[in-house]
């Protein structure tokens, strides 16, 4: 049987960048010495208390105010995709290296990256290079699964890049096509 | 009784059946495709037989590899499923002339059911009332134009071949024809190679009610009640239910009648679905029968307490049905949910990939029926069923309590799934008084308000969690460790470590 | 109906109950001790409190704790389940006196049927037959060796505090008279704080049968069939069907009608068992109650589709009984296991310890009630059942070939457990015939082959495994790779990094 | 989505003792190359020709001579524990260099070693040191998961060692007493 000894690592903080949902929310963790899970965090200036668990891997225990939550964290393509009751929220953590090298990547042009958003086969292509789109306009039709799937413009738009062709391949997030 | 049996199918189906054969003490054999090799129902199977690369074209719908399989393997009878094979009567023949049973009807009956026109024509002999429209196939747009008038706009044209909502087209007004038709034929040719098509009125907001029928080869024959599958998506159902919250016990019995006629019409034996639309005045219309296993079966097993797996294996064999129409009684009410790997937010788009956490609902009342297991890669090349979630109750609220229940505990991590849209329609109202019909999900997706559910407090946890496992990842802060370690300063350890 | 409820218990009863909770939209409160924050029933309730150490004495035996969370926590009601304080009259007084309901029956009811010798003579006025015996308490050896030969040896000595196989001694002859009696009283000293001894004729290779009650608070009761809990191990259920395959429903219909009068002079309120033992002649007698939910308690409500749980809750809040005794109808059959952490091929220690791996038994007609997951620690410090596996089948046969199916299906490594020692008995041909008695499993062990049922190809394969596994440690050879990774050959990898 | 390429990894031959139920028994596997999966194994001199698949982590799925087998390999004390089918046994692998440096441990002296089968409490010690036992007589009475337990000895000889004491706690595994 494994040792499930006490606890007794040093108290430690941490400081993080959240990005959700497009926003950036400043994360503080400060793990106390005195008590076994307990966390104290700071998350967008609002302060939290919770006794955590790591149950199973990725999956969380929390019990903040007597209340138990249960929370997965999986990694994604794109940091961690989180589950919490119903929910289910994309989440990148950065700290302060990463997030340096991430402001140099950004800020290049205002076009929309239209990506595959599962793996499979391109059966038609709606769309030219530079053709005019409406919102919500058909682009490619994708099949996987069986079924075809109509990927559609977000928005009204100038089609800047056309990045597959018929009977392709793609992969999940792989780049369909560029608005403008 | 059989002494080996091919399932000539994958994922939940074939794990289905294996536990059927399991439970009879007869051994199964597998098949699977050079995808499917680590899947559930292989690793279950006291057989596996590969049958060739991934695309069912080059493996699950080879008549001849399958054959080749039942025959090595010395298999005396050939189970279906539901999809691939199991309605193709040139496999019924193909198994037949191996010496091989086929566990389903027999060619002839799979071609009368699997040609509409033929099924319609054969059936209205036997005083089943069906939807309004043409006997024979159509052939011309005047003709098309005048059955039309004759019949009332809106009609539906569809595909003879067609079924389980796939080739057919919606006819609003006289211009509309010529295009639908068109369109329609051209379609039908692509898909099912036969560009036949009939004319049926259309049907104002019904309702998708089936009975299910079992019929031996000794002129037995019993119907085991409704179910409801009206809630669809694109055609497809997702829900079903056991009983239809709309058919008390009179409107069973003239269903169940007009179910045993089809069974007669189509000189059928084996389990079978005889499909009826029923309009908003509770007047039902044969609509097509399934020979084969349906998905929804288990809401049946759950309210009849009959295993239809059992059953079909036994009629199969020449046994007589065990028990007469009085016999079958209905206790309680099921309902079932179609867990499929798609994104619900996301345009219903699938969602292959690796299961990297499962975890499945259990306890009173509930039943999953999986194929996958926590690890597997969900294939692209096949339909995006992972498991079908059935619930019973004493009654149809208490069925789906337990069903929310379910639901609640169930946890897909790593793919989409549309476990918690199932959530979302069991709360709404219109769902919970029983009252819908086939337009139900199509219409609540358009007025659905798509608020974010997520609270304040539960957003923040959702962010400390994804920091703490980030931090995790680098030194575990709560991992239980010995008193001499301190990882939360380790912070130089390779972040994929802890991984699997 | 209650507002929040608190549940008294862990492990599986506790996630059996919040299961119940759930469906009823009734918010659940846990409480953990030290060894139990990660548990299943703390992640899956709404809130959960911390009640003090690992040993049951210092948490979930502490009345005070308990009654404190419940104030704090808001819940009008506890749940106690089984075991704990389930049958403590004084826990379920202290909750009447902290004003939160008592989810069983009253103080009174619990103190009458605790005490054995109590209980003896209370039903005894209501015509309800009962083993030969003694009706008061035992005061002297002069008087247990007068009554012993009135009614003849063999006889037991049981405490009055004891119950459920605990404190009780064989006497074979009058010499073994004296150090039984002195042993037996010191035993249920130490262990209920109480020497009141009885005695009752032995009966000899009894069955254990019970009947499941359910009464209100309006003079409603019913009785719910009856459960087999013949196959025991020291005492101790391991096995138990509804129905019993000895009694037809003119014997049903009597100890139904005695269970319900014993229900009546305990003034009983609540889901009860009275419990039987019956001889060679099929003569039934009472043994004692108990007046909890039993462990045993889904082979009833598989076989009735009544939820008991539910009707519990629903009786402590004041509901009356919804259906009356010709509602209850049995359906089918049900078999339950009691799927203990042990290890039967070493006397039945306990086997606490890590799920390194867990997979679960699904599908028809199966119910997997479990309080544990995988990568959970069991801990030592409780009873080692982790989960209970039910099934039901149209008849015993089906159930039973169903539950063999699934113990099949069921794994568990990293701790040992009794899930292959229930596929030998369900192999047994008179546990098949339904041919059985307290001793069963006893006898059974003595004549059993050890015989090692591993052949000489599965030895060998799991030799290739186990060689496989070790060279995997170093380097991966059958994992899924990059077409450049070469793994094989970097043997230098610690051996741990794959490891979760 | 992770890449699920193709295998593409050299051929390789790798050798191994396996001591189960203290018997030796020689491994020697082969990977073919052009063949995913695809093992020839020679067992104490039986040949096996195994398709397998680590499905889920420690548990394989070995398809031989179109039989399927799952098996678990979980790691223990001493190696490993195997299940197949019903069936659960005990199995250490051993490398040459590890081979060499077991032997020099091994044969010491024939007492048998008693151990704890659980993590639990000594409640009771019915022998002493140097006392004479019988075969299946009582050694200790531990207590775990509210179960007393008798520990017995396994054959009739002299108590060489008793290890423990009233009241202590034992892991799994600890030494509980020696009979010679």
């Amino acid at each position: 049987m494994e040792d499930i000894g006490p606890y007794s690592i040093a108290p430690a903080q941490m400081k993080y960048t959240a990005i959700i949902q497009g926003e950036r929310v400043e994360v503080e963790l400060n793990r106390a010495s005195d008590f076994p899970g307990r966390i104290e965090a700071r998350i967008g200036g609002r302060t939290y208390v919770v006794e955590g668990q790591e149950v199973e891997p990725g999956l969380y225990s929390f019990i903040r105010e007597n209340r138990s939550f249960e929370i997965a964290v999986i990694e994604s393509a794109e940091g961690y995709v989180v589950s919490i009751g119903r929910s289910r929220v994309p989440i990148e953590i950065v700290d302060s290296r990463t997030a340096l090298r991430r402001a140099a990547h950004h800020g290049q042009d205002g076009a929309i990256e239209i990506r595959a958003p599962m793996p499979g086969k391109i059966v038609k292509v709606l769309v030219t290079e530079n053709a005019e789109v409406e919102a919500n306009q058909g682009l490619v039709v994708m099949e996987a699964m069986k079924m075809q799937n109509e990927i559609k413009s977000p928005k009204k738009g100038t089609v800047r890049k056309l990045a597959v062709s018929e009977g392709a391949a793609v992969s999940a997030g792989d780049l369909l096509a560029a608005i403008e | 009784m059989f002494s080996k049996i091919l399932i000539a199918n994958r994922g939940e189906i074939a794990v289905r059946v294996i536990r059927a054969c399991r439970e009879m003490g007869i051994p199964t054999v597998a098949v699977y495709s050079e995808a499917d090799r680590g899947a559930l129902h292989v690793r279950m199977a006291d057989e596996a037989y590969a049958i060739g690369p991934a695309p069912s074209r080059e493996s699950y719908l080879v008549i001849e590899k399958l054959i080749d399989v039942a025959l090595r393997s010395r298999a005396d009878a050939v189970h279906p499923g539901y999809g691939f094979l199991a309605e193709n009567s040139s496999f019924a023949k193909a198994c037949v002339d191996a010496g091989v049973t086929f566990i389903g009807p027999s060619p002839e009956s799979i071609a009368l059911m699997g040609s509409k026109v033929e099924s319609r024509r054969t059936v209205s002999q036997y005083g089943v009332e069906m939807v309004p429209g043409t006997l024979d196939p159509v052939a011309s747009e005047e003709e098309a134009l005048r059955i039309a008038s004759s019949i009332g706009y809106p009609v539906m044209i569809k595909a003879s071949a067609g079924g389980g909502g796939k080739g057919l087209r919606f006819v609003k007004s006289e211009p509309e024809m010529s295009s639908a038709l068109r369109n329609t034929r051209s379609e039908a040719l692509s898909a099912f190679g036969d560009d036949t098509v009939y004319i049926e009125k259309f049907v104002e907001r019904p309702r998708h009610i089936e009975i299910q029928v079992l019929a031996d080869l000794h002129g037995n024959a019993v119907y085991l009640g409704e179910r409801e599958c009206t809630i669809q998506r694109r055609h497809q159902k997702v829900i079903e239910e056991c009983p239809s919250p709309l058919v008390d016990a009179e409107m069973r019995a003239r269903m169940g009648d007009a179910a045993l006629r089809v069974v007669k019409a189509a000189n059928y034996h084996n389990a079978g679905t005889v499909e009826f639309l029923v309009d908003r005045d509770r007047r039902f219309y044969f609509l097509e029968m399934n020979t084969r296993l349906q998905v929804e079966h288990p809401v049946t097993e759950m309210v009849t307490g009959i295993d239809l797996v059992k059953q079909q294996i036994r009629i199969a064999a020449g046994e007589k049905l065990s028990f007469l129409q009085q016999d079958v009684v209905l206790r309680g009410s099921a309902i079932e949910c179609r867990i499929y790997a798609e994104d619900p937010e996301n345009n219903f788009f699938p969602s292959p990939g690796k299961i990297h956490f499962l975890r499945t609902p259990a306890g009173p009342g509930i039943r999953d029926d999986s194929g996958v297991y926590e690890g597997w890669t969900v294939p692209i090349d096949y339909d995006p069923l992972i498991s079908k979630l059935a619930a019973w109750g004493a009654t149809r609220d208490e069925a789906l309590e337990r069903m929310k229940r379910a639901l609640r505990e169930y946890r897909v991590e790593g793919i989409k799934t549309n476990i918690s849209f199932f959530s979302e329609i069991l709360e709404h109202p219109n769902f919970k008084r029983g009252e819908m019909d086939t337009g139900f999900i199509e219409r609540w997706l358009e007025s659905r308000d798509p608020e974010s559910r997520i609270s304040g407090v539960e957003q923040d946890l959702a962010v400390l969690a994804a920091a703490l496992h980030y931090a995790q990842q680098s030194a575990p802060i709560l991992q239980a460790g010995k008193p001499t370690e301190s990882p939360w300063k380790t912070s130089g350890r390779i972040r994929s470590l802890r991984r699997r």
